[in-house]
């Protein structure tokens, strides 16, 4: 049962990838980036991180992928949608370059062994809850961390200000 | 007179939307009381008499034919030009007889100018709104059917013939002088120039009753 | 087994849910008449109660009008997009004591997911028709719901940290334990918040701009007819069910009531929750609608403020007395 | 049972995908979509490791990259809008200038 | 001011503009030559003592065969604080049928001159905007000259020539299935003859 | 398929500019009140610039009027301000009257003056409903039409029709009124002060309507002048012109009234002026009830309804039938050339009709001065720097009536 999950929400994410880096509408790529990240949720799920899942849509989705929209709208895509997606003669050495890219991972992938264990099992997570789990572990042990993104996340938002910002 | 912008509020007003409260108090209140619509084709509304609607030509009850004597002052000021009349004069009695007489009820602007005009009330804009049709054809009355009209009116509403009355037959508060022979009709005292009313002490009196106390 | 019962129990919700939109639309139209002393529908049926079904079997019935210059893909998967996401979240809604459908650990989170997805409907419908009306509606709508999709959220916080869990059915047990039964008295300011936000995210009146007839037309439903545009209208009513649920549960202690009522365990839920949706009737009688620069200010210098003032608050009471 | 290197199997084929798509895209906006596809699959692969290592620094980690690709995403779109009101243009090929 | 003391001022500032002064009950005109008319208007309008700031209404009447100057604009002026005033109508002849915009003077002059030009055909110089504005683009002729056929001339506007070929080619996806093409002989037409 | 932009470029044979966003408001919006179309050069949400087109519904009054003769153009008034006909009739009547010299008896003065106000009654009633809606507020929208169908019901009662009314008649009214009528009216105006409260409960002090309508669309005195705006839309800048006060007509001279004026010009203190002027009509209906004195309800010396075209042509020889025609012929001295500009004020604003006489029975020449005309030319003034919504605002708050514009 798990395996078939697995196997089916691997099989759409990919399938989803290839299609958004070729689709030559930058809103349908948005749409189906959005079912990919549903897959995405569903593949954290299994990984039992439920509140990943969570952030994954809420973030992700609910707000990066607006804001993509957003941008897309303010393009004129009547024109873009005429036009190649992609750039000159940059095809097939992008093909090229990823294959070669993969084969590399994969030789990785293959020699990849674990390190030693941590506390958090299974059962720990699911009997304290994956919120809680994530929530002890970063108020406590990573609370530096969390208050640089905190930091950078506050940057993006005067930074992002700043550059939409019109000049008068 | 400067109108008042001043619309500062206070804190408390400001903090609890007072306002909002009282509008909202008062659609609540509103949820209780009886609404004022007709449920219109099962209700209908009273008319007043005198309603500009559809077009009659009155029967006259001795002849059993319209009244008209083809005088065309109904379609010289007819504003619409939708009325149009033709007659022949008889040769001896120089008297004239209406060959035609036909109405367009899709030109016309209801006015009332021609009711108004007629010196014999032959024409009459009877108090019938529902005439809807699918077609042009059933607007373009002619003289048979402006009778019918009228005879329809009649029954829909229960009237005796010789009891209608319109007040653009016999207009409200003109002194008899003014009118014509044929529109000096017995109308309830409230409409004759000699009856009417004025507002004293709360209610209207007819202006004779005023002057008698 | 377990597998047939979730079944049965998202058949039965499926159903009820429907139902309720059905006569929500019938009920607005007959509390709003009323309230502007008029009737409301009258004639399908006595006092118009059969009107739900004709307008269904109306919109079903009729033309399905696609512009010829849309993106016909997007304009398929828009409504469709709205009515799914706002239905998934009926599923964590627990109405009675063991009644969920899915009885989630991230249930709060879970509801913010699908309300925020159900923006992705609205910005693509009106995108895709291809018209300036549609188009400034879908672009409002988005911004409108995300910006108070923070509010709410900043809102709901204080019930989370009351009740440390983001379970719903959790919630609920919590709030029957603590000392005032409801969260309502505790968390005033959240609950002022998450209304203000509640009816936001739902656009509707005041905060009805994307779809402001007066405006825009309709907003991002403009170039929407017949069934696509039924389902635009059913994940609105939805939703304003599933925020009336969810004010329900946080804040007014779910199911629980001063009394048991025997044999109708959701008594006190519906009852409940049909206020909420009457106050969504009874705002939309009586107030006038913002404007957009208007709606936005409101919802970043009054509303999150206030919802971080709430968290603070709350942290602070809690950290001195609990 | 599903094995670790299948997850990582995954990720790095999405992660090549997102390369694919970064290098090939004309629009810049479809290049940045290309990123977040990349910081998915690293993702992917945190959370993977996390959890068959029974420890939650991995996902923290996600936490954090989830943070972090708001942060970028607000940042890189910022700079497209400006671009785009100076060369109204969002095509790599037009943007030849240095100039902000 | 009395309207006649108006026109006695306007007499003494402006002597060769003005032509004749008429009255008709108790309203004063004042007939102008077009030649200063911004100038005359734009003194009456600032002058402390007169001060006519409300430009009630702006029209032209075409006196065909009836003056011998065929176009006259005319002005009603009044003055909202000291309550009067007064018509200036300014002599358009139809050889040189234009004058001075009084845009300038009044912003809400515009439209008012742009109706008349739609209506009348008199230009006004200086005008920004100037365009039909009643009637649609394309219209040919101006309908309150006197000389305008009151039946249209027999002739269609051309956009609604447009318009009947448009409604002929969309009749071809015959919507309720009520349209019949009136060349063709329909069944129903040879069963009733 | 096509490589790059500069290529696109030269397909569509136009350089890449910056073109703001426009949008066609109408002429089938619901907000525009009829079939005005506004043309909205949009920046974001904000208006660069705004381009009335009038003109759907020009019907060509003023062409009809010099071909029908004075009497017949009365019922054609109606149809300009079509909410409000009462008040086109009596504006029309009066000006009629000043042409001919024809002096009205005191009684008529008193029912045109109550039957204008209470068209200033129903043309503000259906303001506001019109105004709230587009704002958002749908149930004053239905509580001002209760109001209104009260009125028209009045105007159904003495005149037979409740729109189009055609109650005026050149030297007086049609018809008198009747006691019931006077009756109802009177108890109408006791009850309309707490209707026009229980409106401002709804919206008056609403921070909602506040924020919609406060320093929105503001046009200063001067600006409002030289825009030629009249009526309550002047009134909301802080002008003291009211044609009623300043040129009296009718039995205005005798009842007692204030016009409010507002100091900002904006759209709230437009709303404010007419709900005041709302109260202000309450006091004069009830006055000229109080005041209505006994005589003839039309001039002695007013023509007949049908009037001849051409006064030297004697129409249809049998002057029998009708007392009028010969007063008509008698007094046909009064039929002179001339010209007289006359204005009332309507809801709206004011109302003028130009008139030039060559001597017949019918207009050489009618001009209508409508203040919707002129209040929708202002449009593209007031909108400029608003936002869409405030568009609506302001479009409501000027009040336009296109049959009225349009002609």
């Amino acid at each position: 049962m798990v395996q078939l999950l697995f196997f089916y929400f691997a099989l759409v994410v990919i399938g989803l990838g290839l299609r958004i880096v070729t689709a030559k509408n930058p809103v349908h790529c948005v749409l189906l980036m959005l079912v990919l990240f549903f897959h995405m949720a569903g593949l954290y799920l299994l990984l039992n991180a439920e509140f990943l899942a969570a952030v994954q849509i809420i973030v992700y989705a609910g707000a990066i992928l607006v804001l993509y929209l957003f941008v897309l709208f303010l393009v004129d895509l009547r024109e873009e949608v005429k036009m190649s997606p992609f750039i000159k003669k940059g095809k097939w050495l992008g093909i090229v370059g990823a294959i070669a890219l993969f084969l590399t991972f994969l030789r990785g992938v293959m020699n990849f062994s674990l390190g030693p264990h941590g506390q958090y099992t299974i059962e720990k997570i699911q009997q304290m809850t994956h919120t809680k789990a994530m929530g002890e572990a970063i108020y406590t042990t990573y609370i530096l961390p969390f208050e640089v993104a905190g930091i950078i996340l506050l940057v993006a938002v005067i930074g992002g200000l700043a550059m939409a910002k019109r000049e008068k | 007179m400067r109108i008042k912008y001043d619309t500062k509020k206070k804190l408390a007003e400001q903090i609890f939307l007072l306002e909002i409260l009282k509008g909202l108090w008062l659609t609540l209140r509103r949820l209780f009381s009886r609404s004022v619509t007709i449920q219109y084709p099962k209700e209908r509304k009273e008319l007043f008499p005198g309603f500009r609607g559809k077009h009659a030509l009155i029967r006259d009850p001795e002849t059993n034919q319209a009244k008209c004597v083809a005088c065309m002052r109904c379609s010289s000021v007819c504003p619409a030009r939708c009325i149009s009349i033709r007659y022949s004069v008889d040769e001896k009695t120089r008297a004239r007889k209406v060959d035609s007489y036909e109405i367009n009820a899709l030109r016309c602007i209801f006015c009332g100018y021609c009711e108004e005009v007629c010196p014999v009330n032959a024409i009459v804009l009877t108090e019938d709104y529902e005439y809807s049709d699918y077609t042009r054809q059933p607007f373009h009355f002619d003289m048979e059917r402006l009778l019918k009209n009228w005879d329809e009116f009649l029954e829909k509403n229960n009237l005796e013939p010789d009891k209608y009355l319109n007040p653009f037959l016999r207009p409200r508060g003109l002194p008899l002088g003014e009118l014509p022979a044929g529109k000096r009709i017995d109308v309830p005292e409230e409409w004759t120039y000699e009856g009417q009313v004025i507002w004293k002490d709360g209610k209207a009196v007819s202006a004779k009753e005023a002057a008698s106390n | 087994m377990e597998l047939l019962w979730i079944l049965i129990k998202i058949v039965i919700v499926f159903a009820v849910v429907m139902l309720h939109v059905m006569y929500a639309t019938y009920f607005e139209r007959k509390v709003i008449g009323h309230m502007q002393v008029r009737m409301g529908p009258m004639r399908v049926g006595p006092h118009g109660i059969l009107q739900p079904i004709a307008d269904g079997l109306k919109l079903f019935f009729k033309e399905d009008i696609i512009p010829a210059e849309a993106d016909k893909k997007v304009f398929y998967a828009a409504p469709l997009i709205c009515l799914i996401s706002a239905l998934s979240a009926v599923a964590v809604l627990p109405f009675f004591e063991g009644f969920a459908i899915a009885n989630i650990n991230i249930g709060l989170l879970y509801i913010f997911a699908m309300s925020s997805l159900a923006s992705y409907g609205v910005v693509l419908a009106g995108w895709s028709a291809n018209s300036k009306y549609s188009f400034l509606g879908g672009l409002r709508s988005s911004a409108q719901v995300i910006s108070y999709e923070i509010a709410m959220g900043l809102s709901l916080v204080g019930v989370m940290m009351l009740s440390g869990s983001l379970n719903l059915t959790d919630i609920v047990h919590a709030q029957m334990n603590s000392p005032y039964k409801i969260y309502l008295i505790p968390q005033i300011i959240g609950f002022f918040v998450f209304v203000v936000a509640m009816f936001a995210e739902t656009n509707r009146t005041p905060f009805d701009l994307p779809e402001a007839e007066s405006e825009l037309v309709a907003g991002y439903c403009t170039e929407y007819s017949g069934m696509r545009f039924a389902l635009f209208f059913m994940a609105e009513y939805i939703g304003m069910i599933v925020m009336s649920c969810l004010a329900v549960t946080c804040f007014l202690g779910g199911w629980s009531g001063p009394f048991d009522v025997p044999g109708i365990p959701f008594f006190w839920f519906l009852l409940k929750a049909y206020f909420f949706i009457f106050l969504y009737y009874w705002v939309r009688a009586t107030l006038p609608r913002y404007r957009y620069d208007q709606l936005m200010a409101l919802g970043w210098k009054v509303l999150i403020p206030l919802a971080l003032f709430n968290i603070v608050l709350t942290g602070t009471i809690k950290s001195l007395f609990g | 049972m599903v094995h670790l290197s299948w997850y990582l199997t995954v990720s790095a084929l999405l992660f090549c995908i997102g390369v694919f798509g970064f290098l090939t895209r004309r629009n810049i906006i479809m290049m940045l979509l290309s990123i977040e596809l990349m910081l998915n699959s690293v993702n992917l692969n945190l959370a993977a490791m996390s959890h068959y290592m029974e420890d939650l620094r991995g996902q923290v980690l996600v936490f954090f990259i989830i943070a972090v690709a708001a942060a970028e995403a607000a940042i890189g779109l910022g700079i497209v809008v400006t671009l785009f009101r100076n060369h109204r243009s969002v095509y790599t090929e037009d943007i030849t200038t240095l100039k902000g | 001011m009395e309207p006649l003391e108006i026109a006695k001022k306007i007499k003494e500032r402006f002597p060769d503009q003005v032509i004749d002064v008429e009255e008709h009950r108790g309203q004063v005109g004042v007939i102008v030559k077009k030649d200063r008319i911004v100038e005359l208007l734009r003194w009456l309008h600032d002058d402390p003592a007169l001060h006519l700031n409300h430009l009630a209404d702006l029209c032209g009447v075409d006196y065909l065969g009836k003056k011998d100057v065929r176009f006259e604009v005319v002005y009603n002026l009044y003055s909202i604080p000291l309550r009067h005033g007064i018509r200036i109508r300014a002599q358009v002849p139809e050889d040189d049928c234009q004058i001075e915009s009084v845009t300038s003077i009044w912003m809400g002059a515009d439209w008012h001159e742009r109706e008349c030009y739609d209506l009348l055909g008199i230009t006004f110089g200086g005008h920004p905007d100037l365009r039909r504005i009643l009637l649609p683009d394309g219209w040919e002729g101006h309908p309150l000259r006197k000389d305008y056929p009151l039946d249209g001339g027999g002739k269609n506007w051309s956009g609604y020539d447009k318009v009947l070929e448009r409604s002929k080619k969309l009749r071809k996806y015959d919507f309720y299935g009520t349209y019949q093409d009136p060349t063709k002989k329909t069944g129903i037409e040879d069963a009733r003859e | 398929m096509l490589e790059n932009k500069a290529q696109l470029r030269l397909v569509k044979g136009d350089e890449a500019t910056h073109e703001p966003y426009t949008i066609a408001m109408g002429p089938q919006h619901p907000a525009t009140h009829g079939v005005l179309k506004l043309d909205l050069e949009l920046d974001g949400e904000t208006v660069l610039e705004c381009k009335p087109t009038v003109g759907f519904l020009h019907r060509g009054v003023e062409k009809l009027a010099e071909n029908l003769s004075y009497a017949q153009t009365l019922p054609l008034t109606d149809r300009l301000d079509y909410i409000a006909s009462m008040a086109n009739n009596v504006a029309y009547s009066i000006a009629v009257e000043k042409l001919l010299d024809i002096e009205v008896p005191l009684r008529a003065k008193y029912i045109r003056t109550m039957v204008m106000e209470m068209a200033r009654l129903t043309g503000h009633l259906l303001w506001l409903a019109t105004h709230a809606l587009d704002i958002g507020a749908m149930t004053v929208f239905l509580y001002c039409f209760r109001e209104r169908e009260i009125l028209l019901d009045m105007f159904e009662e003495i005149c037979g029709a409740r729109l189009t009314t055609s109650y005026t008649c050149i030297g007086g009214v049609r018809q008198d009124v009747t006691g019931h009528f006077l009756e109802s009216l009177y108890d109408f105006t006791e009850d309309f002060p707490s209707k026009i409260k229980e409106y401002e409960t709804l919206i008056d002090k609403n921070r909602i309507w506040l924020k919609r309508t406060q320093d929105v669309g503001i046009v200063s005195a001067e600006d409002a002048v030289s825009l030629g705006l009249t009526g309550p839309t002047l009134r909301g800048s802080g002008v003291d012109y009211d044609v009623r006060k300043h040129m009296p007509y009718d039995a205005y001279p005798y009842v007692k009234f204030e016009v409010p004026i507002g100091s900002k010009g904006d759209v709230y203190d437009r709303y404010r002026c007419r709900m005041e002027e709302m109260h202000q009509s309450n006091s004069i209906i009830r006055q000229c009830i109080e005041a209505l004195p006994t005589g003839p309800i039309r001039a002695a010396d007013a023509p007949d309804l049908v009037m001849p075209y051409g006064i030297q042509k004697k129409v249809a020889a049998d002057a029998t039938f009708s007392s009028g025609i010969i007063k008509l012929v008698k007094d046909s001295e009064r039929y002179i050339e001339g010209d007289v500009y006359v204005a009332a004020e309507v809801p709206k604003g004011e109302l003028g009709f130009y008139f030039v006489s060559d001597g017949k029975g019918v207009p050489y020449r009618m001009h209508i001065r409508s203040p919707s005309y002129i209040h929708i030319g202002a449009l593209s003034f007031l909108c400029k720097g608003q936002m869409v919504a405030d568009v609506i605002a302001i479009i409501g708050s000027v009040d336009v009536v296109l049959g009225e514009c349009d002609r």
